[in-house]
């Protein structure tokens, strides 16, 4: 099949607004339709594309959906265990000091298994950027529990909802490393509208510019959807999104830099 | 010159000199007796100010073992160090080195297990690091020092082994080792390398296609493809790396079969049994795997027994039993639980077990 | 007072229908067709092509990057 | 020649030390050294032994039941150590907090009084020089020379002033040690 | 009554089925393919509400294993299940509770390494189960169904053996078997256990001193009569545990050894050659530890060839060569990487490999 | 050697204050001369004793200076890996839930390797008791820098004093565990002068009477001393410890329960 | 009797629970069953497949290289699995979405345009049962009654007034089903 | 008014010579000796025993536990 276009005439390459990042290669994303797993790849390229980093960037995906960011992302990628990107990009950001280093990784892979790595790389104030993408469940093994689980949530190893007596209450990680002296910016964003990939993409370049500027862990959490994992729709997922989730986790930021 | 390299030192902290020496770039580890020397000996010297050389004191052995696989990835030198449980931790993270054929050193000081055992020398990890204590099919380089020297000389064996192979090389060795002074040789200081491997991520140049580490491919057949290049990996450490060492085997009715510590007491037990007139020699494996079943295979048309002697209740002695196939008898002796065994202990035993029997 | 019209192309093979787009256009532009994919997705198209301003927005949140925008004043 | 040396005592009286002192002696002798210390947490506050070997041959086993020269410098090693000097061998202990001597008499016994000796030359922390003063006298297999080589050695430079006093202990050392039986 | 207990299901499936029948007290466990279905089972099953049996997503496998070792140490009847990299990272834990003698159950449902890999069924972890994966001298009693009944039969059958001898138990079964449905006859419920064991801690009543559960000694000494304890019950185990399945065995001139799926594959496997006229029949492990080494070396007598079928490199492979000592010839057939043989590449195999080499 | 004894006449039944706790056993501790652990374990055993618990206690015990443990408490007691005593805890607690469950964890163990265990079960708001000895170092491997370990200050793997920059900064786990719903009650005590000990009793006293009430994790850190990986007599090491561990770990509740 | 299928398709056309009603039919019937899925995340998005095996005796191997009927939803499955069908054996294919038709001549070839059908029928939900009704008619290895059995079983008790609307799509499936040649 | 006179007793054999119970009595009551036990410690000994008021502080201190503590009022 061949692309559909709006009007023909405008399409002209002087009229150019908006088009797929250079640094994503042409593999079509795995991931379910509408799952903003893809929209942090894409923004998450673009930043790596206009801050001219490309040649400059060691990414790090554990397992998880994003498991494989490398076929997808067309910079230098290290597919790492579960949990422990964290200390993956520790060593590669030390031995390799002038390069960008980040991590993107799942709510189970950074809040359970992880939780040790990613606590000590923020604390030691690891010069690199954590992506955390919490969808509330484990989305590639089939929709279990997360830690990040809203209570009452449905998985399908919380089949009657998450019970806070018996599960634990869902963790707020971001909250956590926010208190630690070693990170330097916590944020908090989504990506399911407009106006939040904006501000997602700009504290993406604050932490590329941080980086370079040696000043510790940028640490990102994207709320985002997981429509299989849940059991709903796109665009429903979204709207459960705003109105469960953002509630438990409000998008802001949680540490920003002193005004210097 | 001369003066300046000869030292007397701790097995543990040759270890640590080496690696400066061999200009490693990185080490990640965790207290743990009895190596913790390696991670002091390495902070004392402070050697990222000298040759800029890494060295952190991890969170815990699965962080450090995972650091190593970062830094592999880049294609530096790094290594880390443990003793038993910290490397039982470990072996997911050394799958994955393994299975994304990254270069790196990895050293077990034993002790005796299972569970937290004891801190006292053993060999009883010897399965664990010669037939893969993590999942899937894979090898390390075992290579098992039997001296203060080799501790030191074998850093840069390793890593030399670990980059021609793109494969995990582990030195196996003990608390005996570890924690014993020895006089030791240490080679003049290298630079640290400055190549960019053509495999690692460095970060993607226009000129290249990014590089990509993984030991991941969802499709059986691409994986399948991928372990049989594992295999032919191994066949070719086989072939070409297989060290050993012997002591009178020339005329040897009789053979221990021995590894480090207990390779330095079967040596003792050599001479006591030669003075009662009793022809026996040493065949000191030097690397585990790939195992010295040649040379052993050969050796066992001349011989009337073989007993190997080991720290454990007996591993190695699976690997000399397939060496010679029902040839010759073989028998093990063995101490558990961190005790040594005397020479003494050893000849004893091979009269009972192999000369009576 | 010059008008700002926009045009969108949508590289269908790899739509996966997911309707973010749909909604995050302000102006109606885009729709599901009713026909699927090579993958068996209803994908995106233009349903309103003179309606598009070229605000980038269903690019912008499209997960699998597959809309290009163009812009112009006429 | 090999000499093949246990020492005994409390964890805290430089036992270990005094081992590193012998082994470094023999390397500036030329000689193969290997030293094998008791290691691990049952130090802390409980007993710690060292075994040395000095020997112009390479070392096989580092490891071994019975010593040319035992050194035992509290109760719980003389318990513990007493049967492992060779026949014919050497014991050598200090009187200090012994409550029951040695009883051997395939070997021969010496006794050198090091911890009182170091509290009345008002340096308690010589007295494991005074102790390796005493074995050399009997144990000739080091060059005094050497052993001051081998102190400088093993000493961090910042300490190097105190070689001098180490080096009278070393001496009472020899003088005072006398023979049981 | 019958009908009630004739089922449909999947191998994990069934595995949390029947640990909810025999009376089990807990499961603790972290998802990961192929066998995050045991976990899911029993959430949904809740079996909490009806035998009050405790059912627990740990934060990791680390955890879940050493929830696990609480949970033994206390005299229950408590499980953990996990795939291949899962059950790397519980190698310590595990270590432990041989070390400290701990009845427990652990379920490895493999996928092929090494690293990632895939989530494809393979046995490329016989050595880490068999041989040990964690550090020092211990065995695990090791189980491989080869069907869904089985995977049920063998949770009960387990944890029998495991309070038998104080040890822990490994299920070893693979991806295949994991999401495969068959039938199953399920046994009725039984009530858990009331139980109190004189070892375990449940508290120390005035009656008896406080138990302690440890596998520390820093004495070498202790520790060496402490192995010494655990080997003589793992000569008990080989005695008395042993089991195996035969299928045309009794004309047999060449043999199959296969365990798990792959047994299932060869079995067809038999059928195919035997249409052919080859007289070949296949011995199943069902224990991979204890091995049926004794068996093997008795029909070796008549056999002219062996070839052991295993979803690796060659793993089983080895335990079968110990067992024959060079008395025939063994080989090795094998697919990698989570393909499974076909019956018809294992009858080539064998023509080529055994008949015609 | 005999006992040595103060005015004789004294020394009768009736005139008794305070003697060992028979929770007690006979064997000596294996610590080092002043070591804060030894008064733990002493003021531990009075409660237990106290509250009539000696027969419903399991203790957990990773490994650290305190491993033997089981050697000085005469309660039932499980040793346990590194850094994973609250898992362990977590199941005994769940299977056996009438009985009394406590840890007893060195720095090292829980806020290093251990960190993912401590959060989880805190999260999960287990029932059960942690003692967290903060002594600020690894004692049983030989005084290794822990994360607890201050700025500047000397261990074996900091020899010229941690550097922040390289090794991070020391991590005040209890703070974290103060913020997670699970948690109840969250104290920072010492044991070195008599009044610190019978506010750390007291502290004691109240988790033994929450666990019976269910209320969720209780969390006791005791800030300590490490006379031998400090370098230092019992005595300087007190000293020491006012001066500079409680500026940085100060004494105090976290966390109490809100009154009802 | 062994009857060896393989349904292959989209993951969420039904694959998997059109397998399982075929297997929960074959256990009404008494007989041996298997059920084999691919499995993971390629399911996701991707094509699924699953093989089924009924039988009067035990079943040994429950992974086979070719099969007595394939049945293929799509044009990766048709591309994939064509090759597969035993020499003799049947293949049947819905025609939605297929560009390149079977062209295998050694064995039968059947279609069901399920897909359309159900459109039809405005219950795109039946689509499996469609196909499977197609399956009995060419290959009646289970009774209808069993398969309505089976049925039952498979489905959570919610779920049982959908039986009858599964019924009919089993009957419209056996009347569509047409030999291609 | 009575007066509160105290008694106490160290068992010598496990005292580790810490010294952390003389720091902690407000009378002065105890001291190190000079000699050692059989661990080699000096132990702690009631030096000067007519001072104790039995407030138990070194009792409560002391990480061996090895002291006993006695009070009474005369
Ligand atoms: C050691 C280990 N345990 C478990 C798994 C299985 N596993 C893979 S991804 C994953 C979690 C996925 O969830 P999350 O991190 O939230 O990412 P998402 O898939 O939701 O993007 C798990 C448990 C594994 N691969 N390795
Ligand atoms: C897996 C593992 N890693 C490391 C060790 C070694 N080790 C024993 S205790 C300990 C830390 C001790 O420090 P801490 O927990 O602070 O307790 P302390 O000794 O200071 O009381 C370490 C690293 C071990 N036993 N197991
Ligand atoms: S499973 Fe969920 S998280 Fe994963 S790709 Fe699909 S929608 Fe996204
Ligand atoms: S957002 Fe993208 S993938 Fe989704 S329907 Fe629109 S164009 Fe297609
Ligand atoms: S090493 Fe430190 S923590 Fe351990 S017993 Fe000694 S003083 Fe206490
Ligand atoms: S009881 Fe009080 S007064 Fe008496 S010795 Fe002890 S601290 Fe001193």
């Amino acid at each position: 099949m061949k692309d559909v276009t709006g009007i023909k005439e405008i399409i002209k390459p002087e009229n150019l607004v908006y088009k797929r990042s250079s640094v994503l290669t042409d593999n079509v994303f795995s991931y379910c339709p509408g799952c903003g797993h893809g929209t942090a790849h894409r923004i998450l390229a673009e930043v790596i594309e206009e801050a001219g980093l490309q040649s400059e960037t060691i990414g790090v995906a554990p397992v998880g959906c994003s498991v494989l960011l490398y076929e997808f992302m067309n910079v230098d990628v290290q597919q790492a265990a579960h949990g422990r990107a964290p200390a993956v990009a520790t060593a590669i950001k030390r031995l390799l000091p002038e390069k960008f280093v980040f991590t993107y990784q799942g709510d189970g892979d950074l809040a359970a298994i992880g939780t040790a790595e990613t606590i000590h790389a923020c604390n030691r104030g690891e010069n690199i950027m954590i992506i955390f993408i919490n969808n509330g469940i484990y989305g590639m093994t089939g929709g279990q529990m997360a830690p990040t689980t809203l209570e009452g949530m449905k998985s399908s190893t919380s089949p009657y909802g998450r019970d806070i007596k018996l599960m634990g209450n869902p963790l707020k990680m971001t909250e956590i490393v926010a208190t630690l002296p070693g990170t330097y910016f916590v944020t908090r964003q989504s990506v399911h509208t407009p106006a939040n990939v904006k501000k997602t993409k700009k504290a993406m370049k604050k932490a590329v510019e941080y980086q370079k500027l040696n000043k510790g862990t940028c640490f990102i959490e994207i709320v985002s959807n997981c429509p299989s994992g849940w059991k709903m729709s796109p665009v429903e997922s979204n709207k459960w999104m705003e109105e469960n989730m953002f509630p438990f986790y409000p998008l802001g930021d949680l540490k920003v830099p002193a005004v210097e | 010159m001369m003066e300046r390299e000869l030292r007397l030192m701790k097995g543990n902290e040759a270890v640590a000199e080496a690696a400066i020496r061999a200009g490693a770039d990185g080490y990640f580890g965790y207290p743990i007796t009895p190596q913790s020397e390696i991670l002091e000996y390495l902070m004392e010297a402070n050697p990222y100010k000298t040759t800029g050389m890494v060295v952190l004191q991890a969170e815990s052995e699965v962080a450090a073992i995972n650091m190593v696989y970062g830094g592999a990835a880049c294609g530096k030198k790094v290594m880390t160090s443990s003793s038993s449980p910290g490397i039982s931790l470990k072996q997911e993270g050394i799958s994955y080195i393994a299975g994304a054929e990254l270069p790196c050193l990895i050293v077990n000081v034993v002790r005796a297990g299972p569970g937290l055992g004891t801190i006292q020398p053993s060999q009883c990890d010897y399965f664990q690091a010669v037939k893969g204590g993590g999942h899937g099919d894979y090898h390390l380089i075992v290579l098992a020092p039997a001296s203060v020297q080799e501790m030191a000389d074998f850093v840069e064996l390793g890593f030399d082994l670990a980059f021609k192979y793109r494969n995990p090389v582990m030195i196996l060795s003990d608390g005996a080792i570890g924690q014993m002074m020895e006089k030791v040789y240490l080679k003049p200081k290298k630079n640290r390398s400055t190549v960019i491997y053509d495999w690692a991520t460095t970060g993607k140049p226009a000129s290249r296609e990014r590089n990509i580490i993984t030991s991941l491919d969802l499709d059986p057949y691409a994986q399948e493809i991928h372990n049989q290049n594992l295999q032919a990996k191994y066949r070719e450490v086989e072939k070409n790396e297989v060290r050993l060492e012997e002591f009178q085997t020339d005329d040897a009715d009789y053979l221990l079969v021995a590894y480090g510590t207990s390779a330095r007491v079967s040596q003792k037990a050599v001479q006591l049994a030669r003075a009662e007139g009793i022809k026996v020699g040493l065949l000191r494996p030097i690397t585990l795997y790939p195992f010295p079943s040649g040379r052993l295979k050969e050796l066992s048309r001349q011989l009337k027994g073989i007993l190997s002697v080991e720290m454990s209740a007996g591993q190695m002695v699976e690997d000399v039993l397939l060496s010679v196939s029902g040839k010759v008898p073989v028998s093990h002796f063995g101490r558990m639980g961190g005790v040594i065994p005397t020479p003494e202990e050893v000849v004893d035993s091979l009269k009972l077990k192999i000369i009576g029997g | 007072m010059a008008k700002i019209r926009g045009s969108i192309v949508i590289n269908v093979d790899k739509c996966k229908g997911c309707e973010v787009c749909v909604v995050s256009c302000p102006t109606g532009t885009i729709a599901l067709a009713k026909e699927v994919n090579g993958k068996g997705y209803n994908y995106a198209y233009p349903a309103n092509p003179e309606l598009c301003i070229g605000c980038a927005n269903c690019a912008m949140v499209c997960p699998d990057g597959v809309i290009t925008v163009y812009k112009t004043k006429i | 020649m090999t000499e093949e040396i246990l020492i005994a005592g409390f964890g805290g009286q430089g036992i270990l030390s005094m081992g590193k002192i012998m082994a470094y002696s023999g390397l500036m002798q030329d000689m193969e050294v290997s030293w094998m210390p008791s290691y691990g947490p049952e130090m802390r506050g409980g007993t710690a032994n060292v075994t040395v070997i000095i020997s112009s041959e390479r070392i096989s086993s580092p490891i071994i039941k019975s010593f040319d020269t035992v050194i035992l410098l509290n109760q719980q090693s003389m318990d513990k150590f007493e049967s492992s000097v060779k026949p014919g061998g050497i014991l050598i202990y200090d009187n200090n907090g012994i409550t029951r001597h040695p009883e051997r008499k395939d070997i021969t016994i010496y006794r050198v009084d090091a911890v009182e000796e170091a509290s009345k030359m008002k340096s308690p922390k010589t007295f494991n020089m005074i102790v390796l003063g005493g074995f050399l006298k009997v144990k000739p297999v080091i060059r005094l020379e050497n052993v001051v080589k081998g102190l400088k050695k093993s000493l961090p430079e910042r300490h190097h002033n105190l070689i001098p006093m180490n080096e009278k202990a070393l001496e009472r050392g020899m003088e005072i040690i006398f023979k049981v039986r």
